[in-house]
């Protein structure tokens, strides 16, 4: 069968074959890049979309629908348009960091995906503290967002930015810790151990409910860490127009756009792997057959089909709830999912120790 | 007005919230002053659609003027026009034919219902939650529609006129009504679960914007602004006009203050004027739909005021006639701008997210405030 | 009480007042400098309680202006009119926003539109004008230099 | 007890969560309930409603001859200006004077389709259309000359 881990192997030996392994290395790192861009691009441009179809649909409307077969270049055509707009700096803006904040948010957004699993042997850096540096290089892009905020040299802004920052620094720690049960659990930092544990089940089926809390509280966290609504402050539009990207145009707004997008997608890719098992089928205990049929799907169908759930399952958050204010968003993080996530490591800690799961 | 907008001599921030806004839903301007994200005052700044409706009243006759009004709150315009009709009517001791009557107080009804299904789906999305917003549009295309068919428009119908009402009533008028009202009656339950149960919605609501009985009285909040705080202010029952005195409905009434009151007065008086459709659809009596008018309407010499009950509360008419075919004076006393003078003292204090929430529940329509 | 009761009771309380007929309630004019007390007493008199003040506005009669109140009572449900006759040339009255809060905004249209200056009024600024405009709009005498109904 | 009260809380929430979330679930995979109306798609398939007000005109008959006795009864009820009736005398059949429109122009931009014309013309001579499409590159083509060239009064209409 044709696996990606097939042609990952084939062409690293080819390279590293036909040139010395200095080049071989510049040219797996320059065929990376392009590649990441590439699946930034076609993410971008497919989640978009997805948001508005499902928005649509919701709001029992039909959404795009015009370009293309069932409006598929919309957002394509939507770039393009972003493309040819004059990106306009305001007047009394701090210019290099205006113009540098997108970047950031971007590259924070880009650097995540290495140590992401999408298939079977098919990721970019298996780094041993996969989950740490997951954790710790998320956190960056809210520096962007800050320097958005005070940069513009508009109030909305720097209203949306401290809304920001105040709500990513506290939900980063009810997501570590949501995150830190899998850890305890699996034992390991690196993201092919903790998917090989998996390989029995899912962490969400073998945990047993304290996981289930801890699936929920990521859930809840990672909406509110990627700025989406219920918990979207930083940019909300009703209270403070657009937030930190107000006085943004052209293209450096669509590339605070897009890592909004990528960033809902790591942050389910994380959720899918920790808790979904990543590229591991379902497997039901001792069904060999249907055990067998299930391994017959690719591996990526697998960790893109459970990504795509769970950014679902955010966007359909996103168009059913109000949005929180800011003082009970900071309440719900302190006053309910750091105390439920605290005990639920302990439990959890508790279950690692005993073995009292499958 | 236009000093350069910085910070006050405290450090306090100062921000403008509008002209071009999300949340202020027309061009209201407000100018805040904001410690962090709360608010410390807030100062609105009117006029940027004033048409001075009230001077172009007086070089309008009677059948004209009463037009313009649909243009003041666009979203109860058959109401408005009702009042206006009233007052000449009242001044001109025109007897309106029963048939008229109760088309009118239809209409009235129905418009209260879009006007709330508007607000409702608008408040929601103030709050950051937009589906609502398309399901609440879905009803009240309905109505618009029902409107469409009778009265020839959608939002600006000018179909009651001073005699009674322009035409006569499409004949699909009753059956369309009864299949919009089992429409609503089974959706409205969504409404409920989609924005009323919700935990989210509930905390941004309850204990936000209070506004108390004293208070609401003091600074001329009607409708249900006031009723939310526990004023009994409808005028179709204090002052009952038309056939309301003979229709049984109740007057909502919750004791709050707060936002969340004011939603329950607003979702439970949708629920009222269904009741008073009810009643009346299949009750419309035969006969004429409009008294034997002059063509050129003169009113007596004299003052005349005619209050009506709008989907945002007390429409006030205040005519001074001297007798000829224009008015001398007209005052609009529109509910909004009352209203709208108490938001100040009940943002005080509150965040940033509470000022949209409590100018989503007060529900108010910039032409309305501005005229 | 019933509009012939509240006029009896008003009369005795204010002797000085002066009565107009017709309308549709007690039409009472009252001397201006004598309004401010009179008006609070109207809301505080356990008899009146005048409390709702739910229309304020102002008539340009060309020789005088008429400051005109419209007050209600939500306790005893009756309604009144009080009137205050104002010279043309130096119009001037004493503000009721301290007693009717509601006031604060009507004062400041009827202030920018027909140039009533109303005394003590905590901010008398324009509201729905802008800062630089000339002129009373709601004047008989105030001639519009675009007026799209006469074109 | 705070704990109970505390968890009792988080599940109410979560239940209310739900609840919203079911009813847009619901219409997420109901696609049927969807009311988009394709606009300029549906052309040939909208119907305006008959009472709907889009715009003055004026009835001609198959022999290009409308009621219209310049009386300007509309011209006065209209609150903005919009109509606008020239006059002009010509001989009839028997050789008298008699008044009859030459032009009536109809400025569409100004209009505010409130009826008020069409209630107030004694011979039923204009009604309210139901076309709403209305736009034009140039303002100067909204002003429309309401009789169509060539057209005369009815016979017998005073």
């Amino acid at each position: 069968m044709l696996s990606l881990e097939n042609i990952t192997n084939a062409v690293h030996e080819w390279l590293n074959a036909t040139l010395n392994p200095n080049l071989a290395l510049l040219s797996e790192f320059l065929i990376v890049g392009v590649l990441a861009i590439a699946l930034f691009a076609v993410l971008g441009l497919s989640l978009v979309l997805m948001e508005r179809k499902v928005a649509a649909f919701i709001q029992i409307r039909l959404g795009p629908n015009r370009v293309g077969p069932f409006g598929m270049f919309q957002t394509v055509a939507d770039t393009l348009k972003l493309i040819m707009k004059e990106g306009l700096t305001p007047d009394g803006a701090d210019k290099f960091l205006f113009n540098l904040a997108p970047y950031i948010v971007m590259i924070a957004a880009m650097m995540l995906l290495a140590p992401i699993a999408f298939a079977k042997g098919f990721q970019i850096w298996d780094i041993n503290i996969g989950v740490l540096f997951l954790t710790a290089v998320s956190s960056i892009s809210v520096i962007g967002i800050l320097m958005a905020g005070w940069a513009s040299n508009n109030k909305y802004s720097l209203l949306g930015a401290m809304r920001s920052g105040a709500q990513i620094v506290s939900y980063e720690l009810s997501a570590g810790l949501s995150i830190i049960t899998i850890v305890i659990l699996t034992g390991s930092l690196q993201i092919s151990d903790i998917i090989n544990a998996q390989a029995n089940g899912w962490w969400i089926f073998k945990g047993h409910i304290p996981v289930l809390i801890s699936f929920v509280i990521f859930i809840i966290a990672v909406t509110a860490e990627t700025n989406r609504a219920p918990f979207d402050l930083a940019e909300a539009e009703s209270e403070l127009t657009a937030g930190f990207h107000t006085e943004y145009s052209g293209m450096k707004f669509a590339l605070f756009f897009l890592a909004e997008y990528i960033n809902i997608f790591i942050a389910c890719a994380i959720g899918a792997t920790l808790f979904l098992g990543g590229w591991m089928p379902f497997h039901i205990g001792h069904w060999e057959a249907f055990n067998h049929i299930m391994d017959f799907i690719p591996s990526s169908f697998w960790f893109i089909g459970k990504t795509f759930f769970l950014i679902f399952l955010m966007m359909w958050f996103r168009w059913t709830f109000p949005r929180l204010r800011i003082d009970q968003l900071l309440n719900l993080e302190w006053k309910y999912l750091l105390p439920i996530s605290l005990v639920n490591l302990l439990v959890v800690a508790l279950m690692a120790v005993m073995g009292w799961y499958f | 007005m236009f000093e350069e907008l910085g910070t006050t001599a405290e450090g306090d921030m100062l921000i403008n919230i509008g002209p071009q806004h999300p949340a202020t839903h027309g061009v209201l301007h407000l100018v805040m002053t904001l410690n962090g994200e709360t608010i410390k005052k807030t100062e609105p700044h009117l006029g940027y659609i004033h048409r001075s409706i009230e001077k172009m009243c007086e070089s309008l006759t009677y059948r004209q003027f009463v037009y313009v009004t649909s243009r003041m709150d666009y979203l109860s315009s058959h109401i408005n026009n009702h009042g206006c009709s009233l007052a000449v009517e009242k001044a001109m001791q025109i007897e309106v034919p029963e048939r008229a009557q109760v088309i009118r107080v239809i209409m009235d009804e129905l418009t209260r219902i879009a006007s709330h299904e508007l607000w409702w789906g608008a408040m929601a999305m103030d709050l950051g939650a937009f589906t609502p917003f398309f399901y609440s549009f879905r009803e009240r295309e309905t109505i618009t529609d029902i409107m469409e068919e009778t009265c020839g428009a959608r939002l600006t119908m000018n179909y009651i006129c001073p005699g009674g009402v322009m035409m006569d009533l499409h004949p699909d008028f009753q059956k369309r009504v009864k299949s919009f009202i089992s429409l609503f009656k089974s959706k409205f339950d969504e409404y409920n679960e989609l924005v009323t149960g919700n935990i989210i919605f509930q905390n941004r609501m309850k204990g936000v914007g209070v506004l108390s009985k004293e208070d609401a009285i003091s600074y001329g909040c009607t409708g249900p602004t006031a009723r939310g705080s526990g004023v009994s202010s409808d005028i179709r029952k204090l002052y009952p006009y038309e056939v309301y005195s003979k229709v049984q409905f109740d007057e909502v009434l919750e004791t709050g203050g707060d936002s969340f009151s004011r939603y329950m007065v607003r979702i439970n008086e949708m629920l009222q004027s269904i009741k008073i459709i009810e009643q009346l659809i299949d009750n419309i009596p035969e006969g004429e739909f409009q008294a034997k008018t002059k063509a050129v309407l003169k009113l007596p010499k004299g003052e005349f005021y005619q209050r009506v009950e709008t989907a945002r509360g007390e429409l006030g008419i205040y005519i001074v006639s001297e007798g000829g075919t224009t008015p001398h004076r007209i005052k609009f006393r529109s509910p909004g701008f009352s209203n709208l003078s108490a938001l100040g003292h009940m943002v005080k204090g509150s965040k940033i997210g509470d000022l949209v929430a409590t100018m989503g529940t007060l529900d108010l329509v910039i032409p309305d405030i501005d005229r | 009480m019933n509009n012939e009761e509240l006029k009896l009771k008003l009369s005795e309380q204010y002797p000085t007042a002066t009565f107009e007929e017709g309308g549709e309630w007690v039409n009472m004019f009252l001397e201006p400098a004598s309004f401010i007390t009179s008006a609070l007493e109207l809301k505080n008199h356990p008899d009146f309680h005048f409390d709702y003040l739910f229309c304020l506005t102002c008539v340009d009669w060309k020789t005088h202006l008429n400051m005109v109140y419209h007050l209600t009572s939500t306790k005893h449900r009756h309604a009144m009119v009080l009137k205050v006759k104002l010279d043309c040339n130096k119009p001037e009255i004493e503000t009721v926003c301290n007693i009717w809060r509601t006031a604060e905004f009507h004062e400041r249209e009827v202030y920018e539109l027909f140039g009533v200056n109303f005394l003590n009024h905590p901010d008398l600024r324009k509201l729905l004008l802008t800062d630089d405009f000339v002129g009373f709009p709601l004047r008989k005498d105030f001639e519009d230099p675009i007026n799209m109904i006469r074109l | 007890m705070f704990i109970i009260d505390y968890i009792k809380d988080i599940f109410k929430g979560l239940k209310s969560l739900l609840t919203g979330m079911r009813v847009t679930g619901y219409y997420f995979t109901h696609h049927k309930e969807i009311i988009t109306e394709q606009y300029p798609d549906n052309r040939a398939t909208l119907k305006m409603a008959d009472r709907f007000r889009g715009e003055v005109v004026m009835i001609h008959d198959e022999n290009n001859e409308h009621a219209c006795t310049g009386c300007s009864a509309c011209e006065l009820a209209c609150p903005n200006g919009t109509i606008k009736i020239i006059n002009k005398f010509e001989l009839n059949a028997e050789g008298k004077k008699k008044k009859a429109i030459d032009t009536f122009i109809y400025h569409l931009e100004l209009c505010t389709m409130c009826n008020l014309c069409v209630v107030a013309c004694p011979t039923d001579t204009i009604k309210m259309e139901p076309n709403f499409e209305h736009s034009v590159y140039d303002r100067s083509k909204l002003t429309k000359v309401l009789n169509r060239p060539g057209s005369k009064i009815k016979a017998g209409v005073e």
